[in-house]
């Protein structure tokens, strides 16, 4: 190693050393160049499209049991029975959102687009159980057993009417009954 | 550097870095074989984050198997999304519309961008200098706001879809792409006079695990490790596919500028300028962005005809190839990944024999790979 | 001067004497070398109370700093570090009592009828005169000494560096990056 | 510390009675715990400074949690080091591991008995001053080392292998370093070398513009002494992206607090000797501290010294957060290659500069010719 070599390794170290103690010094003055955001305090905006928790809209659920079979990890859980109107009455909807990896493919599914992203992003619990989102808060077994309540009255009823062979508009009524009967138990979030 | 073994009798120690090490990038474990501060054997001991993905791709249908994409490679998880859905439209043959490839381009470029920060970040940071690691952060926060404007999220995306993209972009995306493209294109300057060419950062990197160009390809390296030995090979443009040949852009390769061709420098070098280059990329695929829809026709029932497909992408961390077979069902029937820093990882050892301690996280740093990559 | 600087004088005497012993019997040899520590410590305070500072600092600097550091050194390198139980087996222990009691006897009995002078005087700094007569009267035993570590420095870089060929090509390569 | 305990007998009456050395001995005490709480804060508001220029340089805010923006973090951190579970690794060496913190400490901590900080405010003036520091402060060593076999731990023990032969290479370059200062003083006592650079001059005084030598002799000390000291480039040591944390990596609570303490004290004495030794230390620009009365005088120079002191601190807080860390090798041809043999030739440059000009520095000579 020759002596010019020597004298330029010491000068390159200090001149780049120079460079990048100026490009510090410069952010460490500039109180503009800081970019934390002060998080609990303040917040960023959260774009149209964020992907947050899932929100399920029970009343215009239909439960086709889409969201399901597209969920990659299975954390959405259904259970529906068909109502005395031959719909589709939902007896628990539920969403581990401990498992959840918010990949927006029930959503897109969701042919009544009842199924949504929210905003919210901010939950901590100390158990695992906390984390299951219960969209029915009524047992599911209740529903149920609500619902064949109501499915073997309409029965009994149809069975009556064809028994009495009374005119059809009787027979709607009472399906209609049963129907109203159905809304009013109805589970509310 | 030689192993001076034969200077003193020595008594040689086994140390066990990682699977907890600050600077293996994840879960990597090597066991190293030392002579005091020399490494005699490095041998990686991967699979500590195994979790069977290509087994789970043949468990669920084409499109389900996308948010599992964004898990393979999380620093790029726009990259091995579009390269899946690319994988599964070369099996059933789909065309997909001029727009969507687009915003696939776009979003590869800058997920590229953001991925090559965090190698760059990340690699100063195992060199000592803790501060350009957060500058990259913050840079990487922009790219993660787009993202989180285009698709909802910030780390695992889910964006591309099986024949186009899961969304048109949002009215301003384009304009806010443009604008940290501005942002951006500076801070490569201030990165490279803040420590790319600080002389004991060139010190560390220069003529440490010189990979010669023939043993990179012999090995099956790929990406910016393998261009960092002064291959020019990148898929993008020896093997095109999407809308990239309507791109003008340079292949970056090591040219031993501050050492010999091929080692930690120039692998660092390729990822800072081919930041540059993604930036051209994305300038350009802004500019000329065609209207239309972004999602060709796919029936839900996505039943892909019989046969096998191999696709190879360019992904920041090498080539990331997804062969495919199909026998016709909705899930694929064999599904195999290959992934840049799997074959990363079987030079490892040749490399770092005789290097010290220190230079085995030079080297991990530049081969800049990561875990779930190479145990998937 | 008496009262305090006795005491003083007394702990450090005991300090270096009982930390010698330790240095001889304990099995462990780093603890010998942290009962060095004190040993080197109790001399460096003897050295305080009979206003040699400089020499005290020396003491300190050379034997603490210097040799007790390649010491441990030697130990680090020399023994099979990561098992943890560094010994050093006594042998010939009655012998070695008994010698050390007769030399014991002899140098005991040397100091008590050695008439030394006792000189009272005022604390003055050593330092100026040390450099002085280092530098007029005892430069050709101070240099000699020099010369002596110098040659024994080379000698140990030689031995370490039988491979002198590679090793030099090895720097070529390391200064040209 | 005898000639203060006697006129403070004289000037108490109340002291009267009692022997001489117990009040020298009680003074002693006395310096001893005005120094250990001013070290105690120093490190403790050192590690707040030091994450607050960290926050500025790194574009981000720093702690600003506890207390009025943060100010209190440090006391958080202290009373949480206290607290903390002392953990001592199960094959651990029970008793050399709770011993090296202290050797590491007092090490650190022994070194600030002769810092200069105003006109008469040394706990110690020493006339072997700077050959004490370096003396004191090769425990440390002997401290690290333990700590890195005690431990058990192979990445301790290499720590410790890596910090020992660092401190015993840059001690020599520090040493060398330091003797341009020394030569100019004509005395090892710091406050002696303080006051060689008062006078009339100004900061021109200063050791720093004495003559070219003493000039590169400053900035070698401090790259050495930035070595010496552990400090980001030079922190192989603790180099925590490849030992993890080095030689105190299992180490918990105020064993390793004490590891902490000890590296924010070396890093104000190695301010505090630059000061003293090339930046004039508490000397005034243009006036005289010791004219004034005793206590205003002090706090005065006081203030000067601390000043200068904590811009060296900030100097070296922003080098480690700027610069990558060396490898092992390249250490030590830095060491053995570059900052030996250019000490040495400043030590020869101050030496045949000092003959020829008659100890005269340059601005004295530009003054002298202005008369």
């Amino acid at each position: 190693m020759g002596l010019k070599e020597y004298m330029n390794d010491i000068v390159e170290a200090v001149t780049t050393t120079a460079k990048g103690m100026r490009i510090t010094a410069r952010y460490g003055v500039d109180p503009k160049e800081e970019v934390t955001l002060q998080y609990p305090e303040e917040r960023w905006e959260i774009p149209a499209g964020y992907r947050g928790f899932l929100n399920n809209d029970v009343k215009t659920c239909t439960a086709c049991t889409m969201c399901v079979k597209v969920c990659p990890v299975d954390c959405i859980s259904l259970e529906s029975v068909r109502g005395a109107d031959k719909k589709m009455v939902l007896a628990s909807y539920d969403i581990n959102i401990g498992r959840c990896m918010y990949c927006g493919l029930c959503v897109e599914v969701c042919p009544p687009k009842s199924l949504k992203h929210t905003s919210g992003y901010e939950m901590a619990s100390v158990a695992r159980g906390e984390l299951i989102l219960h969209f029915i808060a009524e047992d599911a077994a209740e529903i149920k057993a609500r619902v064949a309540r109501q499915v073997a009255e309409a029965a009994v009823k149809a069975e009556a009417a064809k028994a009495a062979d009374l005119s059809s508009d009787l027979s709607s009524e009472a399906a209609r009954a049963a129907k109203e009967e159905a809304a009013k138990g109805e589970p509310k979030k | 550097m030689t192993v001076r073994t034969d200077a003193l009798p020595t008594q040689e120690m086994t140390i066990n870095m990682g699977p907890q090490h600050p600077s293996t990038h994840g879960v990597l474990r090597v066991i190293l074989t030392t002579d005091g501060e020399v490494v005699t054997r490095a041998v990686p001991d991967v699979g500590y984050l195994h979790r069977g993905l290509e087994k789970i791709g043949e468990r669920v249908t084409y499109a389900q198997f996308m948010p599992f994409t964004d898990r393979l490679d999380y620093l790029a998880a726009m990259n091995c999304n579009c390269a899946w859905a690319w994988a599964v439209e070369k099996l059933a043959k789909i065309e997909v519309p001029e727009r969507a490839e687009y915003l696939r381009v776009i979003v590869c470029e800058l997920n590229r961008i953001s991925s090559h920060l965090i190698a760059f970040g990340s690699y100063t940071a195992d060199m000592g200098a803790f501060t350009p690691f957060l500058y990259a952060i913050r840079e990487r926060e922009r790219v993660n706001d787009l993202f989180e404007m285009l698709c909802g999220n910030r780390l695992t995306y889910n964006y591309a879809r099986v024949g186009g993209v899961s969304g048109d972009a949002p009215p301003g995306f384009l304009e806010k792409t443009k604008e940290f493209l501005d942002y951006f294109e500076p801070k490569l300057d201030e990165y490279n006079n803040l420590i790319s060419y600080n002389k004991i950062f060139v010190h560390r990197l220069a003529n440490v695990a010189v990979i010669p160009a023939e043993e990179a390809v012999a090995y099956g390296l790929t990406g910016p490790n393998l261009r960092g030995s002064g291959v020019p090979f990148d898929l993008r443009k020896d093997e095109p596919y999407s809308v990239y040949p309507k791109f003008d852009f340079k292949v970056c390769v090591g040219t031993g500028e501050r050492g010999t061709p091929g080692d930690c420098f120039d692998r660092y070098m390729v990822r800072i300028n081919e930041m540059r280059e993604s930036v051209r990329i994305v300038r350009q695929a802004v500019a000329r962005i065609p209207d239309g829809p972004v999602m060709a026709k796919v029936p839900r029932l996505f039943k892909p005809p019989a046969g096998e497909a191999y696709f190879r992408s360019e992904c920041p961390r090498g080539e990331t190839g997804i062969y495919l077979i199909s026998d016709g069902s909705v899930n694929p029937f064999r599904l195999k990944i290959r992934t840049g820093s799997f074959v990363a990882m079987n030079i490892f050892e040749k490399v770092t024999r005789g290097l010290m301690i220190a230079d085995i996280v030079a080297v991990i740093g530049s081969l800049d790979i990561i875990l779930p990559e190479i145990d998937r | 001067m008496s009262g305090p600087a006795d005491y003083i004088f007394y702990a450090a005497a005991a300090m270096t004497v009982g930390a010698a012993i330790l240095v001889a019997i304990l099995p462990n040899i780093l603890y010998a070398a942290v009962a060095l520590l004190f040993s080197f410590a109790g001399v460096a305070g003897l050295y305080v109370l009979l206003s040699a500072d400089f020499l005290a600092a020396t003491q300190v600097l050379v034997y603490v700093g210097g040799i007790l550091v390649l010491l441990l050194f030697a130990v680090f390198l020399s023994n099979r570090i990561s098992g943890g139980n560094i010994t050093n087996p006594t042998h010939f222990r009655l012998p070695a009592a008994a010698i050390c009691l007769v030399l014991f006897g002899v140098l005991s009995y040397a100091a008590v009828s050695t008439p030394f002078a006792v000189k009272r005087g005022v604390y003055l700094p050593t330092t100026a005169d040390i450099g002085e007569l280092l530098m007029t009267r005892y430069l050709l035993p101070f240099e000699v000494a020099s010369v002596l570590l110098l040659a024994a420095l080379i000698g140990a870089a030689f031995l370490s560096r039988p491979d002198r060929g590679a090793t030099e090509k090895d720097d070529m390569r390391e200064g040209k990056a | 510390m005898e000639a203060l305990a006697r006129s403070l007998m004289n000037a108490v009456p109340l002291l009267a009675g009692v022997p001489l050395w117990a009040v020298t001995l009680l003074l002693i005490v006395a310096a001893a715990v005005v120094i250990l709480v001013f070290a105690l804060t120093f490190e403790g508001v050192g590690s707040l400074v030091l994450r607050k220029v960290a926050g500025d340089i790194q574009a981000r805010i720093g702690p600003n949690r506890v207390g009025p923006n943060g100010i209190l973090q440090f006391l958080a951190d202290g009373v949480k080091l206290v607290l903390k579970e002392d953990i001592i690794p199960a094959n651990a060496d029970r008793l050399l591991f709770k011993l090296a913190p202290y050797f590491v400490f007092v090490g650190s901590f022994a070194a600030f008995v002769v810092v200069p900080f105003g006109v008469g405010l040394i706990a110690a003036d020493l006339n072997i001053g700077i050959y004490y520091v370096m003396a004191v402060t090769s425990l440390v060593v002997v401290g690290v080392l333990l700590a890195g076999w005690a431990s058990n731990n192979k990445w301790a023990l290499l720590g410790g292998m890596r910090a020992a032969a660092q401190i015993v290479s840059y001690e020599i370059p520090v040493g060398m370093a330091l003797i341009p200062a020394v030569l100019v003083a004509g005395s090892l006592s710091l406050q002696d070398i303080v006051r060689s650079q008062g006078g009339l001059l100004g900061i021109f005084g200063w050791n720093l513009f004495h003559n070219p030598f003493s000039f590169f002799s400053f900035f070698l000390y401090f790259t050495a002494a930035q070595a010496e000291t552990n400090q980001t480039p030079f922190d192989l040591p603790e180099a925590e992206s490849e030992l993890v944390s080095g030689y105190n990596v299992e180490y918990s609570g105020i064993r390793f607090g004490l590891f902490f303490l000890a590296e924010f004290g070396d890093m104000f004495i190695v301010a505090a000797l630059a000061t003293a030794c090339f930046l004039g230390g508490w000397n005034v620009p243009f006036f005289h501290a010791a004219t004034l009365p005793w206590i205003w005088g002090n706090l005065l120079s006081l203030g000067v010294f601390l000043a200068k002191a904590f811009t060296m601190v900030l100097i070296m807080m922003w080098v480690r957060w700027t610069l990558p860390r060396l490898r092992v090798d390249q250490l030590m041809r830095m060491a053995w290659k570059y900052l030996v043999p250019l000490t040495f030739i400043n030590l020869l440059g101050v030496s045949l500069w000092l003959l020829v000009f008659k100890g005269k520095g340059i601005p004295a000579m530009i003054a002298s010719l202005f008369g």
